[in-house]
Parts: structure tokens; C-alpha cells; sequence
């Protein structure tokens, strides 16, 4: 573990969002257990340092594509979980107006382009946010979210040769969980690590341990300031793990308890508390602190979204259509 | 024949079973289907462990090389069986299924058949949003060279599947999510029943409306069928087409000339989908001989949305196929029979 | 006000440089669209030489991400016009168009517009074979979110394409190619032309028999006329759908009120075409009023082949609209109509 | 220039087969120029030495999946060409009874399993094809051609990923002739060459000089035998360029004259008649003896095609389903 550089202050509000992350899928996961919320459910937990480290770069103003399990994405790029919840309860009051739901939050008003039900299919998205950064001359970039399983797509082939060709503004981040579903990655995949894809697409990749939220931030730097001064795009492979199953519910009879303990011991929060601690940026009483406030805040974004207003059934016929 | 309960879920896997019990060349190919999982939605459940991992392949998330390499194996001497997850998936497939599958027996002038069988399940009615809840029968029936089935009972689940895996060309079989908790009597293995592709089955005989439906939609049809026969007095014949192209126009029509009044029903978009070719042609075939009053039911035209109001808003059920039968007969002059209400 | 004569792809490219003169966001993106080559059809000529390569991007072989970069472009605050080659070959991009494109909207509860345009070449006509030549506008018709136009003459050509560009959502531009060196008078670039989408064209008035195509039809349609005008003394009208979804029924019905006779013709598949959906609705709307005949012409079931009299024999030309006219005005009983000929 | 341990007698054959598509392809453009042919046609001048290389170690009932530029892959696996004739010009006797024309040319009696119109669609057929083989313990092998085109395609990706995760017994070999269309290749892929790419599949590749006979056939050889034994695909990239533009008619203004020129000089059919010469295995008359042999042969077919019966309209309708 390094970090030695980096403002424990920072770190500090960094482990907050991952806290933040962790507390509102523990939460939803709760709701969900209770048969409040429609839908589907994907969580997260476990794998609070990719996306916390990720978006520790980015402004308001960039933009992330996520994916299925993209809470996590979307709460790090700001989100308010309160309208998260009034959307996870399909409220019209919800991000999405009851539209999307869990699997398709979008936020553009911070740049988030939105979770996607389709594996690897924000990847060529991503690609062409890119294009219209780069047409127009920002130093905006784009953080694209994606699981282990959406590596065997075409899409993101097709996808990330593009940003590749073009050196477009887009930051590829793999969230390889070992897992998409039930396959473990490493039989429908021989390359040892994404790296060696990255240099099939002539581009800069790196292997991460994606429970290392400073390992994450500075490959992460890395990319993002590549991507802004016109580098083009970079590969990185986080490894990471989920705690739950592939869905909440999913009694995941395809994994082991050991690995799933062994995992569950390299909590990626317990290791930026513990960095705090020892930095004494925060101490225990501080960091009990922090995670109370966190959980109410969780607690009353839940609260807000089981009161929200039902949509009104002929609502479903707006927003087909622009004009 | 001795029959047993099942639900469609097990239907189907004792036909995969048995077909691949049957004939060594069918294999199964999809995502997640090898146990311990046995697929998303189990129903190829300790199918690995019987037949070994060769013959029940776990695919990579790669939608297009599943049904492709389903096409290089299908003209190579085998009868691959492929899942594609969830329906709204096959968009990603596209090019194998329609340009690849449906036409190379034409295109190769009659050399080879394509004995591959898609199995794809999804549909609306879980709040699974809008990319997870299409029902996109419709485009395969504009396909020629596809037969696209979809069946609505466990029995009749059992019987098609194993049709399908049998028939020389690419099938699309559509599985309703939402009935693979339903149960029902099937014939016991050994009868070895398989159902006709192509022919309808009447699933309640009637004589005063004739409704046309398919999957998920035929329980509701026979419920409406049942409100109608308690509200009105109203008897509704209900047929499942089963196999939605080539769909079965004798029976359909032989129905409709009795009844004199039709309504047509699916799940999907009702612009564009099957429920106008059905209209049309029977416009065409019956409009000299009798007076033809149909109604068609689909989905409004509204992606799937997520909250279930408004799932429930676009996605038409039970209440529709009522509201359609008796504005149907009112339209026939024929208010007389609903007087009784 | 002045016109010149233009061919269609002349017209098109016209349209695309004004666009992209107009509005910065505007960048076109596909395969070999740049000069020297300037589009496998030569639309895009000159533009990368005006425009720079950064607005005229030349693709990989990608037609997903093809489709699925305009996707992300367009909710970025760009008006891609994407091209993919071959109407066929969109199966490959049918995620990004249907489950991407035409829902983004509507998932975000509205927050986003998605102002893509995807053009699109094809049908049939040339032996191109079966994976080149068909016309699948019914599947996008089957899906909300989308629109879909077609034009039949440079003038509309140039006015639909940039009224596509202009609009908010999604929409898929299918250029028939048999039509790219037709000719036809356009106003002057100044006129700045712009078609409303969802509006059809009366290309031909009449008053004994309504046919409703779109696309290369057009023309054939005309001749049809002609013939039948020669022929027989019956005058028929000739609406041009140009946008095929949300199409014009208010057009389409009052037309069907004067004459009391459709035709409804395309060359895509009759099975699932978009004739059916038309001829169901106007039998829905129209058959308390008049009595209602309606012929619909569409290709037979099968691929598209390569011989020329094969291609013929299943796509449906002139000859075929003739018959399908007077068969309609037959069964109309005003045979008496036909009875000067 | 290898190929010292190869038979002299064998080359003269498999130079028999360079000449044969040469000749072929020199009529075919010849007719289509006249307006004999319907449709379009695609020229594989210049690329003999491939698909002849790589077809020399198959055996009828090996198989193979073709493209759009298929002539020379369907000669080299031994088709005939009357019945391709035949099918240019749209007869009811051809290979696919006018229904296909020259993208579609199929004799499944010899294992061709299609050209195909698609630009990589072959890839994961010729990996389902694969997987017959390998359920049935046989040890038959696919060899997949497709074009640097293909290459960025999903297919491409998501086909190759298949066969290496199950060690199918495929085949793959790019024919990079450095263009799609106008497309050039350098402009749509940063990879130095395929065996990059190769790596992050975990499966063996070698770059092969496409234009020489020898190069080509020790490279398929290795891929052939290894497929053959067990040991999973290889990917070849044979570089090489047609000397035609894109389609018969295409004046092909994206590349220069002495590109062009300098191509030709590296003519695939005069290396391996120089060699044969060097070797004493044909003396120049031989040489000219065998050219006006196949020449005649194709003429012959030629006219073959010319006299074919043409189809019935009503046969359209035929050949839709098999049941
Ligand atoms: C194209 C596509 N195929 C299949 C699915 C079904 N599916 C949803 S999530 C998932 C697994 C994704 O795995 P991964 O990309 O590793 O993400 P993770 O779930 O591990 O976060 C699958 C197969 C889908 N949504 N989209
Ligand atoms: C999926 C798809 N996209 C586009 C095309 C149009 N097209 C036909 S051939 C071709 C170029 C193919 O290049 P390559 O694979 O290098 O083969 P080559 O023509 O050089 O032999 C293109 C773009 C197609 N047929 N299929
Ligand atoms: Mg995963
Ligand atoms: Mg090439």
C-alpha cells in the first residue's frame, strides 16, 4: 500500500464516498431483501475503491459510462442518493422518473451517461462522448466503467480500437471481479491481463489491485492526465471482487466460502481506515463518526425515496420522443 | 397416456434432456448454463454434469460468435441448441441470426439445412426496464428462413422445444419468463411427444369471438375468456398460434369464420408487430364473405418502462383482451350477446 | 423560387455541407467516407477535403461501435450523422440503434435528447445478393424511440436528410440506392429546404385509388399511374409516405376517404412489412364508414436472390402495383371503372 | 525465398492452382467488365499464394469459410470452376443455383462453407464449425480466411476469443492487403501486426509473407498440424495486396501507381516459377505449357457458365426452408 503522497484530508473525504458507496448498497441491498424494490438488484459492495479512486480525477464536468452493477460509478461521480433511491422505488420523483431504475441511472446535469443493462455496450459510447470532446477542443474526459465479462464483447473491441485509432479522451476501467455471472473470468479469457490486449490496441494499459484505493488512484492520475492533454486513451484492469452474489438473491453456489472470505479480508475500506488511522488523519472515534453520519445520510436518502410520488400511469408515454 | 405436473422451467429441460440423450450431435452453448449455476434461469440445471462440459458449453458474454458459431456447427453436422439470455440480447446477434442462419441454405442454392435452434426468454411483467423486457417476435417473422415459436404451456414447452431441436431449419423459441414457475401435465419421458411447428392449437373452443395469441398472453386470454363467458355470457375461442412464423392461417381463419370477430393480442409493440400481418390477412382472406370486426392488442407504443404502473400502463393484460372482445362484438352489431351482462 | 436539376446523391451531399456549414456539432462518421474515396456511393465526397478529418471521420470495420459512437457523440452535445453501409449490415449495430439510441431518452426520463442520424443505403434491384439487398424499415417502425424516412426525390432527399440532422431523436435514413443518379429539380442552397418529418407527399393526385409506398417505389408507383390512367381511365393518387414511422395517417386516411380503394407497396418482405401495420389501421379506422378494399404488395417470402430474373420474380415492381390496383377496384365493384380499358 | 525441403512435383501443382485463380479472376473481371455478369465481383489478383499455401494441407473433407473476395479460397480447396462460372453469371446450374452469385459460392461437398457477404461474419461460424469437429473427436480442421478488414470487426474478436478458450481446431489467417476498400490498415489498427493480438488471446500467431508460396506454406503447415493434434488455433497474418481496386470497376484512387508497381514486381505466381525453374522442375516451355492448359481450362468454363441453363422465376421460392 502506498499513498504517502497524497492530503489524508482528501483521503479522507475519498474513504467518505467509498463509506457512502458501501452504505447505500448495504441499505438498497436491505430494501430489496424486503421485497420493497422492483427490479433487479446489483451490488457493488467490495468494490468501493475503482470507482472512488477513479473519480477522484474527474470534475463535474467530465463524464463517466457505467454499467448493470453501477451504483457505485454514479455515487462517485456525485450522485444524490436520494434521487438514486426515489429511482431504485420507481418513483417519479426518481432520476429517471420511474423510467430506468436501478440498471439505468443517468445523471448528464454531473456527466453521468448512464448505467447500462447491456454489457460492454458504454464502451463504444464512451469512445463517442470522446469524439465530442475532442471536436470541440475540451480537456474534458470520459471514465468508462466496465466489468471483467464485457471483455470478451465485441463491443468493446470495436469500442476501444476506435478511442485507440483516434486517441480519444477516455479512460477504460475494468472492473475484473473474477466473475461475470456465474463464469469465472479466467476460462473464457487466456490473456494473463488486460495489458497485453492494451498493446493489441497499440495503447498504455495497467494491472491495478482494485482494492487499493491508492494503487487505483495513481494509475488512475496516470490515465486521466494522459487522456486530458491529448494522450489518448489507457487500459486499466482493477482486480477486485463482489461480496454478493451476481444479483442480490443470487445465492452464488459457484464460489467458495474461502474465496469469498479471503476476499472479504482485503476489505479495500478497512485498508484506507487504516491508512487514516496510522496517518492520524482520522482517529477511531473520528472515523465511528464519519460512518454514522454517512449511514444517516443513507438512511434518510432511503427514507426520501420510499415517500416518493408514484408516476402517474400516462406518464409512460412522455419522453419517447424529443420533438 | 400417464402425465405428470411440471413446471415449464423442468418441461424444458427434460426436452433438452431427452434430445440430447437422443442424438449425440445436439450440444447446448450459452452463457452461464453449466451447473453449478445451470443458466440464469436454471433451465439447464445438472444438464453439464449429465452430458459433460463439451456438450454443454459455457459461453463468454460474445452474443454474436454464440448464435455464429451455433451456425458454423448447425451446417457441419450438428444440432446445436444456443441461449441468447434475455430476447433483447438477439439485437446483438442480429447479423448470424438473419443474415447468416435464415439464408444460407437459400443462398447455397439448397445444399445444406441449418438445424439450429436459438432459445432466448424475456418479456415484460418484472419490472426488468427497458432493455431487458422486449418482445421482438415480430422482426423474425419478416425474416424468410425463420420459424419463430413460442410456447405458453409446459407441455406444449416440452413438445416444441423438442421440435424445434429436431426441425432441419433455424428456430427462434422464445421462452416467457413469466411462465417458467407455471406448472401443467406432461406425458411422461417416454412418450416422447413433439409438437407440429407451424400448427396452432385451440386452447379453449368458443363460438362467439375468436382470440389469437401466443405465450405469456394466453393464460390471460383464457381468463379474459373466462370473465367474458361469467360477465356476458360471452363464449371466446382462444388460440395459440405456438409457432408465430410460419403462422398457422387455417386455423385462425377457419376459427374466425365462425366466430365473425376476432381480436388478435400480444405483449409486444403493437405498431409493427404480428398482431398487424394477422389483421391484414384476415381482412384480406374473410372481408367478401363476412362482416370482419378485429381488434388488435399490443403494447403502446413506450419502451418498457421500470416502475410497475407504468409497465403495467403500456404492457397490455387480462383487462385489454376483455375490453377488446367486447368492443369488437359491439362494433358487430352483435351487442345483443353482451345484453346478458 | 430557382431550382437546379441534382441527382440524389448530389442532392444528399448538399444537404450534409450545409449542415455541417450551419451547425459545428455536425460530424459525419463511417467507412471509406473520406476523400479521395468519398463514400463507397460517393454522398460524402469533397466534405473530409472541406470539413477536415475530424468531422469526417473514416471508421474501422465497426458498424456497433459505428452506431454506438454516434450514440455517446449525440448525448454529448454533437449531431453525428452516422453511415453504415448497407441496410443489412445495421443487424450488427441493432444494440446500439434499439436498446441504446432509441431508449437513452426515455430511460433518462427525458433528461436527454439524442439527435443522431443514421444513413443507411440498400434494397433491392442491383444482384446484389442476399445479405445486400434487403429493406428491414418495418423492424425500426416496431420500435418506440425511433424515426425512420425514406426519401423518393433529391428535393425531398436533401430537405428530409436535414431535417433529420435537425431533429432531437434518433433517426434511421435509409437511401435507396437504385434512386443515388436519379435526377430531379432542388431549390437553390440559399432556400434552405427543410422537410417536416412525419408528413407524407401527395406525389400524384387522384381520385379512384390511393397507393401508399415510399422509397424507390415512388417512382414505380408513378408509372403505375401512368398506366393505369392509359389503361383503364382510373386516376390513381400517389402518397409518398418519406417518414415510414410515425407515419402519416391523417394523410393516408383522407386519401382512403376520397378514393375507398388502397394500395399499400414496398419491396421489403410483405410477411411482417409495413403494409400490414398500414392496412390494418386503415381497415381499423375506415371500415364502419365505407367499404374497404385493400391490396397489400410487398416481396415474396424468400431472400433476395442474385439472378436478375430471380430478383424479379420476388421483388414486387410496376407491373405489380397495375394488378394490385385493379384487383382492389374489382373487388370494390367498380370493375365498371376498369371496364375502359 | 524458402522451401528447399518441399517436392518439386508438389509445387508445380500447387502453382497449377495459383495459375488456375489467376486465370480465373482474369476472366471473371474480363466478362464482368463486358456486362456478361450480374451483381458485383471482387478480385483476388496478387493474393494466390495464400489461399494455395494454406489449402495445400487441407483435405477434401477439411473445411473452410471464405469472403467476400472467395474466389481464390474455393479454387484452392478444389472447387470447380464451371460450376462457379455457372454461378457468376446466375445459372440454375450453379453451386448455389443462382441464388448466391460469386459473395456466396458454397460447395459443402468439399467443405467450403461459404464466401460470405459479411465482412468477418465468417469468424464465428468457422469457430461453430470447430466445435462439430471437436465433439466428435474428429480430426478435421477449419481454416478460416478473412480479410485486415475484418480485423476490427466484433466478430473478428469475439470468433478468435472462441476457438482459443476451447483450443478449437481453427485455423485463422488474415489476408492483409492492407486495404478495406480505401480504407488503409495502418489508419485502423495501432497494432505492429496480428501477433499482438495473438498474445491477448493466449493462442500462437506468425506474420507470414503473404506473396511467397514457401513462407506461406511452412507457417500453415505449423498451424494446420497443431490444429489437427489438439493444440488449438493459430493466427497468420499473410501480408499481401490485390492488384485490382476494391470491385471490378473501382479505379481504386486511394493508393499510388507505385504502390501498385512495386506489388506487382513481387508477383506471388512469378516467385514460385522462378523457383520451379531454379529447381529444373519445369523448363520455360513446361511453364507456358501448363499456363495454356489451365487457361484452356478456365475458357472452358468460362463457357461454360455462358451456356448455363437459367433459372426458373418460380425456383426463387425454393430452397427458403429444408422443412
Ligand atoms: C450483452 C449482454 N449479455 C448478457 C447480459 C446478462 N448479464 C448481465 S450482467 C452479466 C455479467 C457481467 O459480468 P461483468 O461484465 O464481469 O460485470 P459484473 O457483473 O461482474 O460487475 C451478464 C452475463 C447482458 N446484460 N448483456
Ligand atoms: C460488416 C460489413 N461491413 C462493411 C462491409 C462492406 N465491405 C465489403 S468488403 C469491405 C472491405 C473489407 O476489407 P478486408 O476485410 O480487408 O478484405 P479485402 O476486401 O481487402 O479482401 C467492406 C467495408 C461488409 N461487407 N460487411
Ligand atoms: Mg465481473
Ligand atoms: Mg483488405
Amino acid at each position: 500500500m502506498s499513498g504517502v503522497a497524497f492530503d489524508p484530508a482528501w483521503i479522507v473525504e475519498l474513504y467518505r464516498r467509498m463509506v457512502r458507496i458501501r452504505a447505500f448498497e448495504e441499505k438498497a441491498a436491505e430494501l430489496y431483501q424486503k421485497g420493497a424494490l422492483p427490479g433487479f438488484l446489483h451490488s457493488s459492495v467490495g468494490q468501493e475503491a475503482v470507482p472512488v479512486g477513479v473519480c477522484a480525477w474527474l470534475e463535474r464536468d467530465d463524464l463517466i459510462t457505467s454499467t448493470h452493477r453501477g451504483h457505485g460509478h454514479i455515487l462517485a461521480k456525485g450522485a444524490d442518493p436520494a434521487r438514486m433511491f426515489l429511482e431504485l422505488y420507481g418513483s417519479e420523483e426518481g432520476y429517471n422518473r420511474g423510467k430506468g431504475g436501478s440498471m439505468h441511472i443517468m445523471d448528464f446535469s454531473i456527466g453521468v451517461l448512464g448505467a447500462n443493462g447491456i454489457v460492454g455496450a458504454g464502451i463504444p459510447i464512451a469512445a463517442g462522448a470522446g469524439i465530442s470532446l475532442q471536436n470541440r477542443g475540451s480537456d474534458r474526459v470520459v471514465a468508462c466503467f466496465f466489468g471483467d465479462g464485457a471483455v470478451t464483447t465485441g463491443a468493446f473491441h470495436e469500442g476501444v480500437n476506435m478511442a485507440a485509432i483516434w486517441e480519444l479522451p477516455v479512460v477504460f476501467v475494468c472492473e475484473n471481479n473474477q466473475y461475470a455471472e456465474s463464469t469465472p473470468h479466467r476460462t473464457v479469457d487466456r490473456a494473463p491481463d488486460l495489458t497485453v490486449r492494451a498493446q493489441g490496441y497499440g495503447i498504455p494499459g495497467e494491472l491495478v489491485d482494485g482494492n487499493d484505493l491508492f494503487a487505483v488512484l495513481e494509475a488512475a492520475q496516470r490515465a486521466v492526465e494522459r487522456a486530458r492533454r491529448g494522450g489518448g486513451p489507457t487500459l486499466l484492469e482493477c482486480r477486485t471482487y463482489r461480496w454478493y452474489g451476481h444479483y442480490i438473491g443470487d445465492p452464488a453456489v459457484y464460489r467458495s466460502d474461502e474465496e469469498v472470505a479471503s476476499w472479504k479480508a482485503r476489505d479495500p475500506l478497512r485498508r484506507v481506515a487504516a491508512w487514516l488511522l496510522e496517518q492520524g488523519a482520522l482517529d477511531e472515534e473520528g472515523e465511528a463518526r464519519l460512518r454514522a453520519e454517512v449511514e444517516a445520510e443513507i438512511e434518510a436518502a432511503a427514507e426520501a425515496g420510499a415517500r416518493g410520488r408514484r408516476p402517474a400511469p400516462e406518464s409512460a408515454l412522455e419522453d419517447v420522443y424529443a420533438g | 397416456m400417464p402425465v405428470r405436473e411440471l413446471t415449464m422451467r423442468e418441461a424444458l429441460r427434460e426436452a433438452l434432456a431427452e434430445e440430447m440423450e437422443r442424438d449425440p450431435s445436439v450440444f447446448l452453448l450459452g452463457e452461464d448454463i453449466q451447473d453449478p449455476m445451470g443458466g440464469s434461469y436454471k433451465v439447464t440445471l445438472g444438464l453439464s454434469t449429465r452430458f459433460g462440459t463439451r456438450r454443454v458449453r459455457n459461453a463468454p458474454i460474445s452474443e454474436a460468435a454464440i448464435v455464429g458459431a451455433g451456425v458454423g456447427a448447425a451446417v457441419t453436422g450438428s444440432r446445436p441448441v444456443v441461449e441468447v439470455m434475455y430476447v433483447d440480447f438477439l439485437e446483438i446477434a442480429m447479423d448470424q441470426l438473419v443474415s447468416q442462419a435464415a439464408k444460407i441454405r437459400y443462398m447455397s442454392g439448397g445444399q445444406v439445412a441449418v438445424p439450429l435452434t436459438v432459445r432466448c426468454q424475456g418479456g415484460p411483467g418484472r419490472s426488468a426496464g427497458p432493455q431487458h423486457s422486449q418482445l421482438l417476435e415480430a422482426w423474425f417473422a419478416h425474416v424468410p428462413g425463420l420459424k419463430v415459436v413460442v410456447p405458453s404451456t409446459p407441455r406444449d414447452g416440452k413438445a416444441l422445444l423438442k421440435a424445434a431441436i429436431r426441425d432441419p431449419d433455424p428456430v427462434v423459441f422464445f421462452e416467457p419468463n413469466v411462465l417458467y414457475n407455471s406448472r401443467g401435465p406432461v406425458p411422461d419421458p417416454g412418450a416422447d411427444e413433439v409438437a407440429p411447428l407451424g400448427k396452432a392449437d385451440v386452447k379453449r373452443p368458443g363460438r362467439d369471438v375468436t382470440v389469437v395469441t401466443y405465450g405469456a398472453m394466453v393464460a390471460m386470454a383464457l381468463e379474459a375468456a373466462e370473465r367474458l363467458a361469467r360477465e356476458d355470457g360471452v363464449e371466446a375461442e382462444v388460440i395459440d398460434l405456438r409457432t408465430v412464423s410460419p403462422w398457422d392461417r387455417e386455423t385462425v381463419l377457419a376459427s374466425f369464420r365462425k366466430t365473425r370477430a376476432l381480436v388478435v393480442a400480444h405483449q409486444a409493440v403493437r405498431q409493427g408487430g404480428m398482431g398487424a400481418e394477422i389483421a391484414a390477412t384476415v381482412y384480406e382472406e374473410a372481408l367478401d364473405e363476412v362482416d370482419v370486426e378485429i381488434a388488435r392488442v399490443g403494447a403502446r407504443f413506450a419502451p418498457t418502462p421500470f416502475a410497475p404502473e407504468l409497465e403495467r400502463y403500456v404492457v397490455p393484460g387480462v383487462e385489454e383482451i376483455v375490453a377488446a372482445a367486447r368492443a369488437t362484438l359491439e362494433r358487430a352489431g352483435r351487442a345483443g350477446l353482451l345484453a346478458r351482462r
